[in-house]
C-alpha cells in the first residue's frame, strides 16, 4: 500500500537546481535511505516532505493527500515528522517539556479552555503527561524528565530529538543523518535502535545517510542522488554495483 | 534567596512543599486589599503605591508573556496601554450613565482589554514574518502611530488630555485584577500554547516542524499581552483621573521592559518580583532627587552583568506552577523505567 | 515646482544627520548583532562635548570636530569593554537592556550636571545663497558634505582595509572569526570607536545645525535613526545611508503636503507598510536559517 | 522552607522601614511641599521651580518666618521630584500630604502633571498652587466642570493669553494674514495656538499656515517651508524658549522675513542667549517685564541672578510668587488649619507679585492677572505695552 507519493518535485534555489523531477512510490513499512553525496539535495528534499520549503513543481501526495503548500505543522498533524542533521532540541526546556510540546497537534483543547484551565484541559493534559512519561522510560530517559535539554550530552540529545519526534504520533518518519558524529559502537546500537524503533511504533523511516555501514545495513531500498537528480533506486547490492552511483558518489568519495 | 527557595532541580518531593502558600497569600490578600482602605490600616501614600503596583505588575508579566517567554522583542506595550486606557476612560465618562458605574468599571476595564487585544491581533501579524529587531520596529512605529493618532483625535482631548474619570480603580480591584493576569498568563505558560510559545523561543523552525502552529501561538500570546496591557492602561486612567498621549510614549514602553528584564525573562515569579522592585525602588530612592534616576539604571546595568537573565531568569517558584504540572506523575516513573524499551545508544548520563 | 526643490533639500539635510547616526548603529549591529540602544545618548555627548570644546576653550571647527569623533569614540569603547564585553556570551537581550540602561544613565547624569539646554555659539559662518526663491544655506552644505564624506569614508574602511576585513568576518560568523586568527576583542574596539565616533560627529554636526542641546536630545533622534537603519536593512552600510534619507524624505514630504500634526501618524505608517513589504529593510537579507 | 518564610518575612519588613519615613512632629515650623520635574522631558522648568522655591523660602525664614496668630513659624521645604510623569506627580502628592503633613503644595508645573496631582490635593482638601500650569481644566472639577476648592494657580490660562495675543497681532501689528508653528504633542501650546486661531478668525483675520511639529523635534525646516509659500504677515510660535531660537533662525536661513511673535514660554532671559541676535525686536506676550516691575520684584530678580547666575524665568518667576502668594493667605489665616489657608488664600486682594498685581477670581484658582507685551531688543525684555483681551 503506497503511503508517499511525491511526483515531478522540483525546487529552485535562485537559478541553481536544489531537486529536479524527484519521483517516489513509498510503501507503507518501508525503510528507505537517501544516499548522495553533499549538496545532493537531500536535505531539500526534507525541507519540501515538511514544508519549510514549498516545491517550485510537483505534487507529493500523503495518504492520497496533497501536502505541497501546507505548513508545516499541518503536515506534522498528519503523520509526517522529522529529525535534524544538526540537533535542534528546545534547549532551555526540560526533557519532559520537549515531549510535551511536541503533542501539540494531538491536543484537543481551545485556547479558552487552556486559559482557565477548564473543561477538558485537566484530562488531556494528564493523557499528554501519562504518554510523555510513558515515551521517556520506553526511551530510558524517564530519570531525566526535568533535567534542561542542553545539560544531556550528545548521544542523549540525539535519542531525545527521535522521542520527541515520536511524540508527535507519527505515520512517516524522516532521519536526517542520525548517525553523524557517532563512533562504529554507537552506529551499532543506532542501528539496533532505528529497528527496534520501526517495529515497536509501526513507522515507515526515510533516512538521509553518509555512513554506508547504517544504510545498507538496514535499509531494503535506497534512493541515490546527485545535483537533485536521482540517479538510482534498488535494493543495497543493486546500489552498491550501480555504475551511476559508483562514479558520482563512491567515485567522489574515493577521491576523498 | 537561598537555592532552596527556587528549586529547579526538580523532586516531586521538594515540590509539593509550599502548596499552602497561594491559598493562604490569595485569602489574605483580598481580605487586606478591602480592608485597608476601610480601615484606613496603611496611609494613602502606600495605598497609592500599592495600586501602582499591581498595575506594573499586570504590565510587567503582559510584557514578559511575548518578550521573555516567547523571546520577542516588543517594545509597543505602551501603545496596548494607552488603547486600553482611553476605550475604558472613554466609556466610563462618556457612555455608561454616571449612576451605575458600580458594575459598568469592570466592564469597561474589560472593554478597554478587548480593544487592546484587537491592536494586539494587528501587531502579531507582522511576527509571522519578522523577528527579533524587526519586530522591534514594528511595535516601536506601532507606538509612535497611536500617540500620534491620539493626539489628533479631538474627542478625547487630543494632546491637552482626556479627563473626568471617577477614582474607580480601589485598592480591592487592582488585587483581583492583578491575580486574575497572573492566573491566566500561569494557565495559559502550563498548556501547550504555552509550551508552543517557550518552543517558539527556543527554536522557532522546529517548533513547527514538531507540529506546534506557530501562528496561532503567536496570536494568541499577542492578543493576550495586550489585553493585559489594555487592563493595566484602564487601571491607570482611572487612579490617575487624567490621561494623555505623552503619557504612553516610548519611554512607558522602556519602563516596563526594566522591569520585565530587571525580574527576570520567562519568570512569573521575576515578572512580580521585577515589578515590586522597580515600584518600590523609584519611591525609596526620592531623597535622592535627581541622583535616583542616575542610579536606577546603574542598577540596572549592575544587575544584568552579574545576572544576564534578570533575577529570576527563566526559573519559577514553586508554588505558581500549577499541580498538575509537578513531575512525580501518579503512575510512578520508577516501575516503567527498566521494564521494555530501547537498548539504549547515546552513551551515559553526564553525571556517571 | 520651487517648493518642492526646497522641501527636497530640507531633506537632504535631515536625512543626512539620521543617516550619520544610523550608521552607528548599524555598524554595531553588523558586527556584533547587538543593537546599541545607547547610541542616540553617544550621539548627545558628542554634541555636549562639542559644547564644551567650543564655548569654554574656543576651538575652531576642525579641531572641535576631530575632538567630539575622539571624545565619544573613547566612551564608546570604554562602555563596550564595561558593559557589553561580559554579556557577549549571554542573551542578545541582556546586552540590549544593559544599553538601554547605559543610555538612561548617561542622558540623567548629563541632567544631574546642569539641567538647563545649552547653546552652540556660531562656529561656521552663517551665509544663504538664494537662487530665485530656493535658499540654501553654508549649514546645509556643510552638513551634507561632510555627512557623505564620513559615510564615503567609513565605507572604504570596512571594504578596504584590513581591520575592515576583519569586521566583516566576524560579522559573518563571531565563532569561525577567531580561528582565522581574527583579533576579535580588538576589531570590536575599532568597530565601536568607528561606531561611536560617528556618533559624536553627528552631535557636533546636529549641534551646528540645531544650536540648542540638552540631555534628552538623543533618545527621539537615536530611536529614529534606528528606525532608518532598520529601514535600510540593519546592518548593511548602504541600507543605513539611503533609510537615512529615507526616513528624512518621508518626514519632510508628510509635512509638505499633508496637515502636519499627522506627520507621525502618516510617515511611520509608511514606514511600516515597507517593511511589510520588504520585512528585513531594503539592503537586508533574511537571515536564512539551515535546516 | 523557613528560608521562603524568612525572605518574605525580610522583604515585606525592608518595605515596611523604607515606608514607615521619618514622621517628625515639627510643631514650630510650616510645612510647604514642592513637585518639580527636575528629571525627565522637562529638567530645566523642575530645576527653576526648586531654585526660586528654595529662595524663597529662605527669605520667608531669614525673616524670622511667618506670624500666625502670636507665634513665627519658620517653614520647612519638601522638595519631591515628579520625573515628569503624572503617576509620579500623584505619588508625590500624597506622599506629602499623608506622609509629610505639608499644610500645602507648590507645583507640579506642567499641566499634564499638576491635573493628577490637583486631584489628590483636592480630594484630601490640602492647598495645591500650580505656578505654571495653564491648562483651564487643572482648576476644575472634570465632572461638574466646577472650580475645585483647594486648588490655584499662578499663571494665567491658555484662552486668555491665546487672545491676548491675537488682538495685538490685528490691532497694534495690523496683521491681516498669520501662521502658526506649535507643538502638537504639547497642551500648553497646542491649547494657545488655538485659542490664538480662534480669536484671530473672529475678528477678520485669517490664518493661513497652522503647521505643527512633536516635542523634542529640532527640524523646522519643512514647516516653515510651507509657511513660507502662505506669505503670512506675522507668524505666531507659541512655544519653549529652548525651541524657539531654533526657529526663528531655520526661518532667517530659508529667507523668511516675516516678524515673530510669542506667548510667555518665550520669557527666560537663556531666549536671547541661544537666539542670539535673530530674535531682536520681536513681540512676546508675558507676566511682567523686568524693566517695569515693583520693587520687590527687581529685589528677586537681582537676588536670583545672584545665587543662581542667571535671571529667573518665567517658573521661577511663576514660582517665587506662588510662595508669595501662600505667605500671605499664611499670614492672613490666622490658623494653621488647612482650611483657614485655604479660605485666606481664595481671599486675597491685589497681591504684588513679581509677575504682576493679582487676585483670585470669584470662587476660582485662577488668577486675576495682566499680561504685558514686551520687545526684545538687545539682551533684554523691554516693556512695549500692558494688554488685556
Amino acid at each position: 500500500m503506497t503511503l508517499l507519493r511525491a511526483s515531478g518535485i522540483t525546487h529552485f534555489f535562485g537559478g541553481l537546481c536544489a531537486v529536479t523531477d524527484f519521483n517516489l512510490s513509498l510503501d507503507r513499512d518501508e525503510l528507505l535511505g537517501i544516499i548522495g553525496p553533499n549538496g545532493a539535495g537531500k536535505t531539500t528534499l526534507f525541507n519540501i516532505i515538511t514544508g519549510v520549503c514549498r516545491a517550485t513543481r510537483g505534487s507529493i501526495l500523503f495518504r492520497d493527500a496533497e501536502i505541497v503548500g501546507k505548513s508545516p505543522d499541518r503536515i506534522v498533524r498528519m503523520g509526517i515528522v522529522r529529525t535534524f542533521q544538526n540537533i535542534r532540541l528546545f534547549n532551555e526546556l526540560t526533557v519532559l517539556d520537549n515531549i510535551r510540546v511536541a503533542h501539540y497537534g494531538r491536543v484537543r483543547y481551545t485556547p479558552a479552555e487552556a486559559l482557565l484551565h477548564a473543561g477538558r484541559y485537566r484530562e488531556e493534559e494528564r493523557r499528554i503527561r501519562r504518554h510523555s512519561d510513558e515515551l521517556l522510560a520506553l526511551f530510558r530517559m524517564g530519570h531525566l524528565s526535568g533535567e534542561r535539554a542542553k545539560n544531556l550530552p550528545y548521544g542523549l540529545q540525539k535519542r531525545l530529538e527521535i522521542a520527541r519526534a515520536l511524540a508527535t504520533e507519527p505515520e512517516l518518519l524522516l532521519l536526517d543523518e542520525p548517525a553523524a558524529g557517532m563512533n562504529p559502537r554507537e552506529v551499532d546500537e543506532l542501528m539496533d535502535f532505528i529497528r527496534w524503533t520501526q517495529r515497536e511504533f509501526g513507522l515507515t523511516i526515510i533516512l538521509i545517510e553518509h555512513q554506508m555501514r547504517l544504510v545498507m545495513g538496514i535499509c531494503r531500498r535506497i534512493i541515490a542522488l546527485d545535483f537533485g537528480a536521482t540517479i538510482a533506486d534498488g535494493t543495497p547490492q543493486e546500489i552498491q554495483t550501480d555504475p551511476a552511483v559508483l562514479e558520482a558518489y563512491l567515485g567522489e568519495k574515493a577521491v576523498r | 534567596m537561598g537555592r532552596a527557595f527556587l528549586k529547579k532541580d526538580l523532586t516531586g518531593k521538594e515540590r509539593s512543599q509550599g502548596r499552602w502558600v497561594l491559598p493562604v497569600f490569595l485569602v489574605s490578600g483580598s481580605v487586606l486589599s478591602f480592608a485597608i482602605p476601610h480601615f484606613d490600616l496603611l496611609d494613602q501614600y502606600i495605598q497609592l503605591i500599592l495600586v501602582y503596583l499591581g498595575i506594573n505588575i499586570i504590565l510587567a508579566l503582559s510584557l514578559n508573556l511575548v518578550n521573555g517567554y516567547m523571546g520577542e522583542f516588543s517594545v509597543g506595550h505602551a501603545g496596548f496601554m494607552s488603547a486600553g486606557a482611553y476605550i475604558a476612560s472613554f466609556l466610563t465618562v462618556k457612555v455608561f450613565p454616571a449612576g451605575a458605574l458600580a458594575w459598568a468599571f469592570p466592564a469597561a476595564v474589560v472593554a478597554g482589554g478587548l480593544g487592546a487585544g484587537l491592536l494586539g491581533l494587528v501587531v502579531a501579524i507582522p511576527s509571522f514574518r519578522t523577528r527579533g529587531d524587526y519586530l522591534a520596529i514594528v511595535t516601536l512605529a506601532f507606538v509612535m502611530i497611536v500617540k500620534s493618532a491620539l493626539e489628533n483625535i479631538d474627542s478625547v482631548g487630543g494632546a491637552r488630555g482626556f479627563l473626568g474619570m471617577d477614582k474607580l480603580t480601589t485598592l480591592p480591584w487592582t488585587f483581583f485584577w492583578t491575580v486574575a493576569t497572573v492566573w491566566i498568563i500561569r494557565n495559559l505558560i502550563y498548556s501547550r500554547y504555552g509550551r508552543g510559545v517557550l518552543s517558539i523561543r527556543e527554536d522557532e523552525i522546529a517548533s513547527g516542524l514538531m507540529g506546534v502552529n506557530t501562528r496561532h501561538v503567536k496570536l494568541i500570546a499577542f492578543v493576550v499581552s495586550s489585553f493585559f496591557a489594555g487592563v493595566a492602561g484602564a487601571l491607570f486612567a482611572h487612579v490617575l483621573q487624567f490621561i494623555n498621549p505623552r503619557m504612553f510614549d516610548i519611554i512607558k514602553s522602556t519602563d516596563v521592559l526594566v522591569m520585565v528584564y530587571l525580574g527576570g525573562i520567562g519568570s512569573i515569579a521575576g515578572s512580580i518580583l521585577g515589578a515590586t522592585a522597580y515600584t518600590f525602588l523609584l519611591e525609596a530612592l526620592r531623597p535622592l532627587e535627581i541622583w535616583r534616576m542616575v542610579l536606577m539604571p546603574l542598577m540596572l546595568v549592575l544587575l544584568m552583568l552579574f545576572r544576564p537573565r534578570g533575577i529570576m531568569g527563566l526559573r519559577e517558584l514553586p508554588w505558581l506552577e500549577p499541580a498538575a504540572d509537578r513531575l512525580s506523575s501518579p503512575n510512578g516513573l520508577n516501575g516503567l523505567r527498566n521494564s521494555r524499551g530501547a537498548n539504549g545508544f547515546g552513551g551515559k548520563r553526564k553525571d556517571e | 515646482m520651487i517648493y518642492l526643490i526646497q522641501q527636497g533639500l530640507n531633506a537632504l539635510q535631515l536625512g543626512s544627520i539620521y543617516a550619520l547616526i544610523a550608521l552607528g548603529y548599524t555598524m554595531v549591529y553588523g558586527v556584533l548583532s547587538l543593537i546599541n540602544f545607547a547610541h542616540g545618548d553617544f550621539f548627545m555627548v558628542g554634541a555636549f562635548l562639542c559644547f564644551i570644546v567650543v564655548t569654554f576653550m574656543g576651538i575652531p571647527f576642525v579641531p572641535a570636530l576631530l575632538i567630539s569623533m575622539a571624545g565619544v569614540a573613547a566612551l564608546g569603547v570604554a562602555v563596550e569593554r564595561v558593559a557589553y564585553k561580559p554579556l557577549r556570551s549571554a542573551p542578545r537581550v541582556s546586552a540590549v537592556i544593559t544599553a538601554l540602561g547605559v543610555g538612561i544613565f548617561l542622558e540623567n547624569f548629563t541632567l544631574a550636571l546642569s539641567p538647563y539646554p545649552k547653546h552652540i555659539p556660531t562656529i561656521i559662518a552663517n551665509t544663504s545663497w538664494s537662487a530665485g526663491a530656493v535658499t540654501v544655506s553654508s549649514l546645509q552644505v556643510v552638513v551634507v558634505f561632510l555627512s557623505v564624506v564620513l559615510m564615503l569614508v567609513l565605507h572604504f574602511i570596512v571594504q578596504h582595509t584590513k581591520v575592515g576585513m576583519a569586521m566583516r568576518a566576524i560579522s559573518w560568523d563571531r565563532n569561525v572569526a577567531p580561528l582565522m586568527g581574527v583579533p576579535v576583542n580588538y576589531v570590536i574596539s575599532v568597530t565601536f570607536a568607528l561606531g561611536s565616533g560617528l556618533g559624536g560627529a553627528a552631535g557636533m554636526m546636529y549641534a551646528m545645525a540645531y544650536p540648542v542641546i540638552d540631555p534628552y536630545m538623543g533618545i527621539i533622534v537615536g530611536w529614529k535613526a534606528f528606525i532608518s537603519a532598520v529601514v535600510g536593512g540593519i546592518g548593511n552600510i548602504r541600507g543605513a545611508m539611503v533609510g537615512g534619507y529615507i526616513l528624512g524624505g518621508v518626514e519632510v514630504l508628510t509635512t509638505a503636503f499633508l496637515p502636519s500634526t499627522y506627520r507621525d501618524f502618516v510617515s511611520f505608517s509608511l514606514l511600516l507598510v515597507l517593511l511589510i513589504f520588504r520585512p528585513y529593510g531594503i539592503y537586508g537579507r533574511p537571515r536564512t536559517e539551515k535546516v | 522552607m523557613k528560608r521562603t518564610v524568612i525572605s518574605i518575612v525580610l522583604f515585606t519588613a525592608v518595605i515596611g522601614v523604607v515606608f514607615a519615613g521619618c514622621r517628625k512632629d515639627g510643631d514650630s515650623s510650616i510645612k510647604v511641599g514642592v513637585i518639580a520635574e527636575l528629571t525627565g522631558d522637562i529638567p530645566a522648568v523642575g530645576a527653576s521651580c526648586r531654585n526660586a522655591s528654595e529662595m524663597a523660602v529662605k527669605e520667608i525664614n531669614d525673616a524670622g518666618g511667618i506670624e500666625i496668630g502670636g507665634r513665627k513659624y519658620k517653614v520647612e521645604l519638601f522638595i519631591e521630584d515628579s520625573a515628569s510623569k503624572p503617576d509620579q506627580a500623584a505619588s508625590s502628592a500624597q506622599k506629602l500630604i499623608t506622609q509629610k503633613g505639608v499644610v500645602a503644595i507648590v507645583g507640579p508645573n506642567s499641566s499634564s502633571n499638576a491635573i493628577p496631582a490637583s486631584e489628590i490635593a483636592e480630594s484630601a482638601k490640602v492647598v495645591l498652587i500650580t505656578p505654571w500650569s495653564t491648562n483651564p481644566k487643572t482648576t476644575l472639577d472634570a465632572k461638574t466642570g466646577a472650580p475645585k476648592r483647594y486648588v490655584f494657580r499662578a499663571a494665567f490660562i491658555d484662552p486668555f493669553q491665546g487672545r491676548v495675543v491675537a488682538k495685538f497681532a490685528l490691532n497694534t501689528m495690523k496683521a491681516k494674514k498669520a501662521a502658526v508653528l506649535y507643538d502638537v504633542a504639547s497642551d500648553y501650546n497646542k491649547g494657545i495656538a488655538e485659542f490664538f486661531k480662534n480669536t484671530f478668525e473672529e475678528n477678520g483675520g485669517q490664518v493661513v499656515a497652522f503647521e505643527s511639529y512633536t516635542t523634542n523635534d529640532k527640524d523646522f525646516s519643512a514647516q516653515l517651508t510651507k509657511m513660507k509659500s502662505a506669505g503670512p504677515d506675522v507668524i505666531f510660535l507659541p512655544n519653549y524658549y529652548n525651541e524657539v531660537p531654533l526657529q526663528v533662525q531655520q526661518a532667517h536661513r530659508l529667507g523668511i522675513r516675516t516678524p515673530f511673535l510669542g506667548s510667555d514660554s518665550w520669557g527666560s532671559q537663556d531666549l536671547t542667549k541661544l537666539c542670539g541676535s535673530d530674535c531682536e525686536g520681536y513681540y512676546f506676550t508675558t507676566h511682567y517685564s523686568p524693566d517695569s516691575a515693583a520693587p520687590a520684584a527687581k529685589k528677586f530678580i537681582q537676588a536670583y541672578t545672584v545665587a543662581y547666575g542667571k535671571t529667573p524665568d518665567d517658573v521661577a518667576a511663576l514660582t517665587y510668587d506662588s510662595f508669595g502668594l501662600l505667605r500671605q493667605a499664611l499670614a492672613g489665616a490666622g490658623k494653621l488649619d488647612r482650611d483657614s489657608v485655604r479660605n485666606a488664600l481664595a481671599g486675597i486682594q491685589g497681591y504684588e507679585g513679581v509677575t504682576g498685581k493679582m487676585q483670585f477670581r470669584e470662587g476660582s484658582g485662577d488668577p486675576i492677572k495682566s499680561a504685558v507685551v514686551v520687545r526684545i531688543q538687545g539682551e533684554k525684555f523691554v516693556w512695549f505695552a500692558d494688554a488685556q483681551p
